[in-house]
């Protein structure tokens, strides 16, 4: 209770600057918009669909592109932690790669998708895949060793090591590295959805995008807000039951 | 103490001014310095796209650019007609719908379940290819229609023309003539009178130097007859400011087939932004304009 | 099988250690933690190590439960070379060991849902057979961080014995118990070893302890690691760690470690 | 030695495949450039000093805003691990403001620093920062609690105890963190050369515009390719070293 | 002050704790760690506290620590209350706490750092004084992770032990320890304790080491956590832990704990 008070009066106090900001007329209103013009967009995008429809067509490319980097890339990351070969090749390749912007994996997704959903899921898994892999590496290698001696005098072979012992070992540096990846896919989803047209659905990449074309600094900001709310809801959902039950556990963080 | 005029434009050849002036200013023989008086630098900007340019004016980081006709319409309406004023044309044509030369595409009628590329979703060729196909008698929508429209980065549209992910492709110079050279196309229908580049300014200069402003556009109403009169000269600073710019030598045929295609004039012909304005609004876009005249008055 | 005849089987082991020599790399020089031990253990004895601090028992054990690598030398399970950890020898490691993501019972569960052919219900029996061995019957949901010190090593304890190995390796299981609880273990660990023939290998620094405990008790000397002698403690089971008779064995222990000590000298 | 051979091999592996799928023209030869010619745009512009001058240019923007965003950052994120109150601010603010993409942060850039370096590093810094606070709140929360008890019983304070003993036990998670955050540095850089045009200094991103504007994939592969060396060169000379010393020093990772 | 002085000043203190409760929730209801505990210790005084694990014993320490909340009572050291930690009351934890990230020789040094009034090269010279007493000299630059559990306790000993806190408050100091090691750092730790008159509270599991150590033994009974009796030991110092005096107050000890064990019932 009193936590979500700090946080609404802090939130309201960046209102209220904003709003003195604008009412100072220190810059342009075009670039700088008033909140009130802002939340007016939003509500009218709300009333005629747009926001909920693209805010939907987003989500969905950013779960299935999330899903997927996250499903391949923690085992990727396991595997390079656990063997050598592995981690001097696709250890290395994801080291180079991750670091490469978004825009670079284009082409090559439309060259092997075409203009289709395949080609905007491609530049989010690219996005987000390597440093998943590495967040992973980290974790892994990060293991205090006794848990997998203890585990394996008790019969824990391979698989089972991996599954029951080292991935729940891991788990801090995973959730830590789940929650940068999540980043990491929005940021290139973002990138996806302006870089790549598909006609099958329009999303926040492309309302920011166009709202930045037409020079609607109401849409950006509005967008913005709203990547921002579902990056805290996401935060809430997803990783935040996580992390609690890693402190519990754990005996951390009290 | 001298003063700093801030010019931004794009590195095509639809802004030739904007790349002479910059050439020649790093070759130390400013057209615009040598016309501006001695007190007077100008730094040039090569901005990536018209939205970019159009942040920079209102963020107070340009005076002048060079820019197409709809981002500066659109900063004029976003700004209530507060921001930007338009001093002169720059150019026009140059705007192209590319089909395969195989023959696939000989009549409007062939478009019917197609797909078109365009530059950008809402900008110029984006607008004049829906506003066409609709006048063809096609239904088009966001994301459907008789006609997919599908707004493609040009570098992409390359790609997929050539494989033939694309059926035909509006877009502008110089990839109308990279679309002939390199992926087999045949242009299928111009529109030479179409403004493509104008040259804007910020109100903000034309209040403070508003004979600096003048002079500029005086400058540039010179350099656009030279350009007319010396092609093959110009043509050559051109591609030398291209290759500065993008640090790339620029192909020089690519100059000369694109220079074909387009006409520099400084004229300012209100009605064809009009017009444009009147498509763009029959296609959905632009819903609230509003009146133009500020926009070419010259006056803060 | 059936719950009984799994609490009750009689696994058989022997274990032989020939030659083993172990150095570690260290800052500004190698330590030899092992110089040349031989050690043999037949089938279903109990031996118990006593030696200073850092002279190698639990390193040995590391080697014999096959996760450390050595040097020199062989070391046979049942006559075959020992390749890695295998489930027929668990150790209890000088550190709890447990599993901070898991809560008491599912730690002792761990190795129980390894071993085959047992139904799910005898294995949540068996689990908390032990948990109430070792007098953790009320804190079976409690996290690790939650657990005194003694507690962690009697869950520890429980969740090595629980899977029920041929051959336990434990390094001091009992350091952190108070002398009840310990005298109560003594008697269920006997119990358990002559129930169901286990061979085990005993880390302790308890000499009293290990003569309660072992058929034989082994005397290591450090700084490099190796055996100096072995006692024979030829008492009637079970024993009571109060006996006089058991007194005098671990008094001829204690003579000897002092002996060896005086030799090497570990505080120079 | 063994080490480098694999990953030689896999590169040169990779190389291979890339050139039998140009001889075997599966692409066009313009989108699929060959490996030839990429590795002649590379020595031309080495030969001409574009390469090396944009490189020059781009690391110094990347040190510096990568800098500024560690610098920032990990005290940052103590605190957010540290006081409530800052969690439930800075910290909600950090988790909603991670995802943003880089351009959003373009028009206050230049509105707060007009079209200069500073706007550059600022968008750089913005991409990085967040993920930097939230990368080290995360390693300090996973600290075991009784280091710091220990430190506290033998009279460390405060700042004592976050130097001394909060950060080396999160040290862990701060250089995954800090490696994580260098690719979102180089993302962002990227994004911010080419939004935000200033005069001073021509850097890869740039380039990379222009290769990619120009449809030149000799250039925009040949600059994919320097940006995957200089991250490979980074994780040797600034993280590796850490990685290393730590699995040292903590026994992990053998 | 002189490395002298500094290794023999003689802090003085007093510790009071008054009717204190601690409960701990736990999954399923809470666990009462102390039940209205009182307990004082004098300045310069030696007190044991043994009983069964589990009976708040880690518990109590960290409460005078200043590292743990409690529910309701005082806890006053020098007649203030305890308000968090300090570096006059120095804890040696029952896990070693020490820092992975230091080598051997920094961990020690980490507590005198903190210590004013020192020079750097003195500071050495007390850490290396410390390293060699708990017989570490040879591993002044080890990892953490490479010492065997004995030097671990050994170097927690030597870091708690250094920068010379007035009062020490240990928890199992030597489970951990061979009979031999023990027995010197008996000797170690009574003389330390008179030459600088340290206050001492020492949990510890064996009787017999209490009863050598301590001026007083608190005896602690569990669920919740109670201390039943306390027994004084007015032997002269040096103590030997053979002796037949000592073994007397043990066995009488060790009855009184058996004797409480069978009131509370530990395992029903
Ligand atoms: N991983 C390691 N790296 C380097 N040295 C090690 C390592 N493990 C053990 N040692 C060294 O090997 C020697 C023997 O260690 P070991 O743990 O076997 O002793 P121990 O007999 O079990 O002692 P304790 O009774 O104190 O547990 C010690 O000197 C220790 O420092
Ligand atoms: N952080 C905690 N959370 C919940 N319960 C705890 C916590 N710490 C201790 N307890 C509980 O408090 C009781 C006393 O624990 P404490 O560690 O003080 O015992 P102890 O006397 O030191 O035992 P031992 O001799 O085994 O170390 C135990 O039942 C334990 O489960
Ligand atoms: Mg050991
Ligand atoms: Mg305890």
């Amino acid at each position: 209770m009193k936590r979500s008070l700090t946080a609404f009066l802090f939130f309201a106090a960046l209102l209220a600057a904003w709003q003195v900001v604008f009412q100072a007329k220190v810059w342009s209103p075009v670039l700088a918009p008033s909140p009130a013009s802002v939340g007016r967009y939003l509500w009218n995008a709300l009333r005629d669909g747009t926001l909920e429809g693209s805010t939907l067509v987003t989500m969905k490319r950013l779960f299935l592109g999330y899903v997927i980097g996250i499903a391949a890339g923690v085992p990727l990351g396991m595997l390079t932690a656990q063997f050598r070969a592995m981690r001097d090749t696709l250890g290395v390749l994801a080291l180079g790669l991750q670091g490469l912007p978004s825009v670079c994996w284009v082409p090559l997704a439309l060259l092997w998708f075409g203009q289709s959903e395949g080609a905007m899921l491609f530049v989010v898994v690219m996005g987000t895949l390597w440093s998943v892999i590495l967040a992973t590496d980290s974790g892994v290698r990060n293991v205090n060793p006794i848990y997998v001696r203890a585990a394996r005098t008790m019969g824990s072979r391979r698989l089972h090591t991996w599954v029951m012992v080292i991935m729940p070992a891991s788990l801090p540096f995973i959730v830590s590295g789940m929650k940068q990846g999540w980043a990491f896919a929005w940021r290139s989803l973002m990138a996806a959805e302006i870089f790549v047209t598909i006609l099958t659905g329009f999303g926040l990449g492309q309302l920011l995008h166009y709202g930045r074309e037409l020079n609607a600094m109401d849409q950006v900001i509005g967008i913005m807000l709203v990547i921002v709310f579902i990056g805290l809801l996401a935060d809430k959902v997803l990783f935040s039951p996580w992390e609690s039950f890693l402190h519990r556990r754990w005996g951390t963080d009290k | 103490e001298k003063i700093v005029l801030r010019v931004g434009y794009f590195p095509n050849v639809t802004h030739a001014q904007g790349i002479i002036g910059s050439q020649t200013t790093r070759e130390g023989r400013g057209w615009f310095e040598e016309r501006l008086g001695g007190d007077v630098t100008v730094q040039w900007f090569a901005f990536n796209a018209g939205p970019s340019a159009m942040e920079a004016i209102f963020a107070g980081s340009v005076d002048l650019t060079y820019v197409g006709p709809n981002p500066a319409l659109n900063a004029y309406i976003r700004s209530g007609g507060d921001e930007i004023r338009v001093l002169a044309g720059a150019a026009e044509g140059g705007a192209a719908l590319v089909v395969p030369a195989d023959g696939r595409i000989k009549a409007p009628a062939d478009f019917r379940g197609r797909k078109v590329a365009t530059p950008q979703f809402g900008n110029t060729q984006d607008v004049a290819a829906r506003a066409w196909l609709k006048k063809q008698g096609f239904k088009i929508t966001q994301g459907g229609g008789d006609v997919f429209v599908v707004p493609t980065a040009n570098p992409d549209q390359l790609a997929l023309f050539s494989s033939g992910q694309i059926d035909a492709v509006w877009t502008v110079e110089p990839w109308v003539s990279r679309l002939e050279q390199e992926a087999g196309g045949k242009v299928f229908l111009e529109q030479p009178e179409v403004v493509t580049t104008l040259l804007v300014s910020s109100v903000r200069l034309l209040k403070q130097h508003p004979d600096l402003a003048r002079k500029f556009r005086a400058a540039h109403v010179e350099l656009t007859a030279w350009i007319n009169a010396h092609g093959a000269e110009a043509r050559a600073i051109v591609c030398s400011g291209l290759g500065a710019d993008m640090h790339r030598p620029f192909p020089p045929g690519l100059v000369e087939s694109a220079w074909r295609r387009m006409h520099f004039t400084a004229d300012l012909k209100p009605e064809q932004i009009a017009g444009v304005v009147k498509d763009a609004q029959g296609v959905g876009f632009l819903p609230n304009a509003i009146p133009l005249d500020r926009m070419f008055s010259g006056e803060p | 099988m059936t719950l009984q005849q799994e609490l009750s089987a009689s696994p058989s082991a022997k274990l032989a250690v020939k030659d083993v020599s172990k150095t570690f790399p260290m800052r500004g020089g190698r330590v030899q933690a092992l110089d040349h031990v031989t050690l043999n253990v037949s089938e279903g004895e109990f031996v118990c190590l006593v030696g200073p601090s850092g002279c190698g028992k639990s390193t040995l054990l590391n080697i014999i439960a096959g996760l450390e690598t050595f040097d020199e030398g062989t070391v046979c399970s049942d006559g075959a070379p020992i390749r890695g950890p295998g489930r027929d020898r668990m150790v209890m490691f000088q550190e709890p060991a447990l599993f901070p993501w898991l809560d008491a019972f599912s730690n002792v569960m761990f190795g129980l849902k390894l071993k085959p052919g047992l139904a799910d219900s005898e294995r949540r029996e068996v689990a908390q057979y032990y948990l109430k061995l070792v007098g953790l019957e009320r804190f079976e949901h409690a996290n690790i961080h939650e657990l005194s010190g003694g507690m962690k090593q009697r869950l520890a304890l429980a969740r090595a014995m629980a899977p029920n190995p041929r051959v336990l390796l434990m390094d001091e299981p009992f350091a952190a118990l108070d002398a009840i609880t310990r005298e109560q273990l003594y008697g269920d660990l006997q119990r358990i070893w002559q129930e169901r023939r286990k061979t085990i290998l005993f880390v302790t620094h308890n000499v009293r302890e290990a003569a309660c405990l072992g058929d034989r008790v082994v005397l290591f000397s450090p700084h490099p690691g190796r055996i100096r002698e072995e006692f024979r403690i030829p008492l009637p089971r079970p024993r009571d760690i109060n006996s006089v008779d058991l007194a005098e064995h671990s008094i001829e222990i204690m003579r000897a470690l002092k002996g060896h000590l005086g030799d090497t000298e570990v505080h120079e």
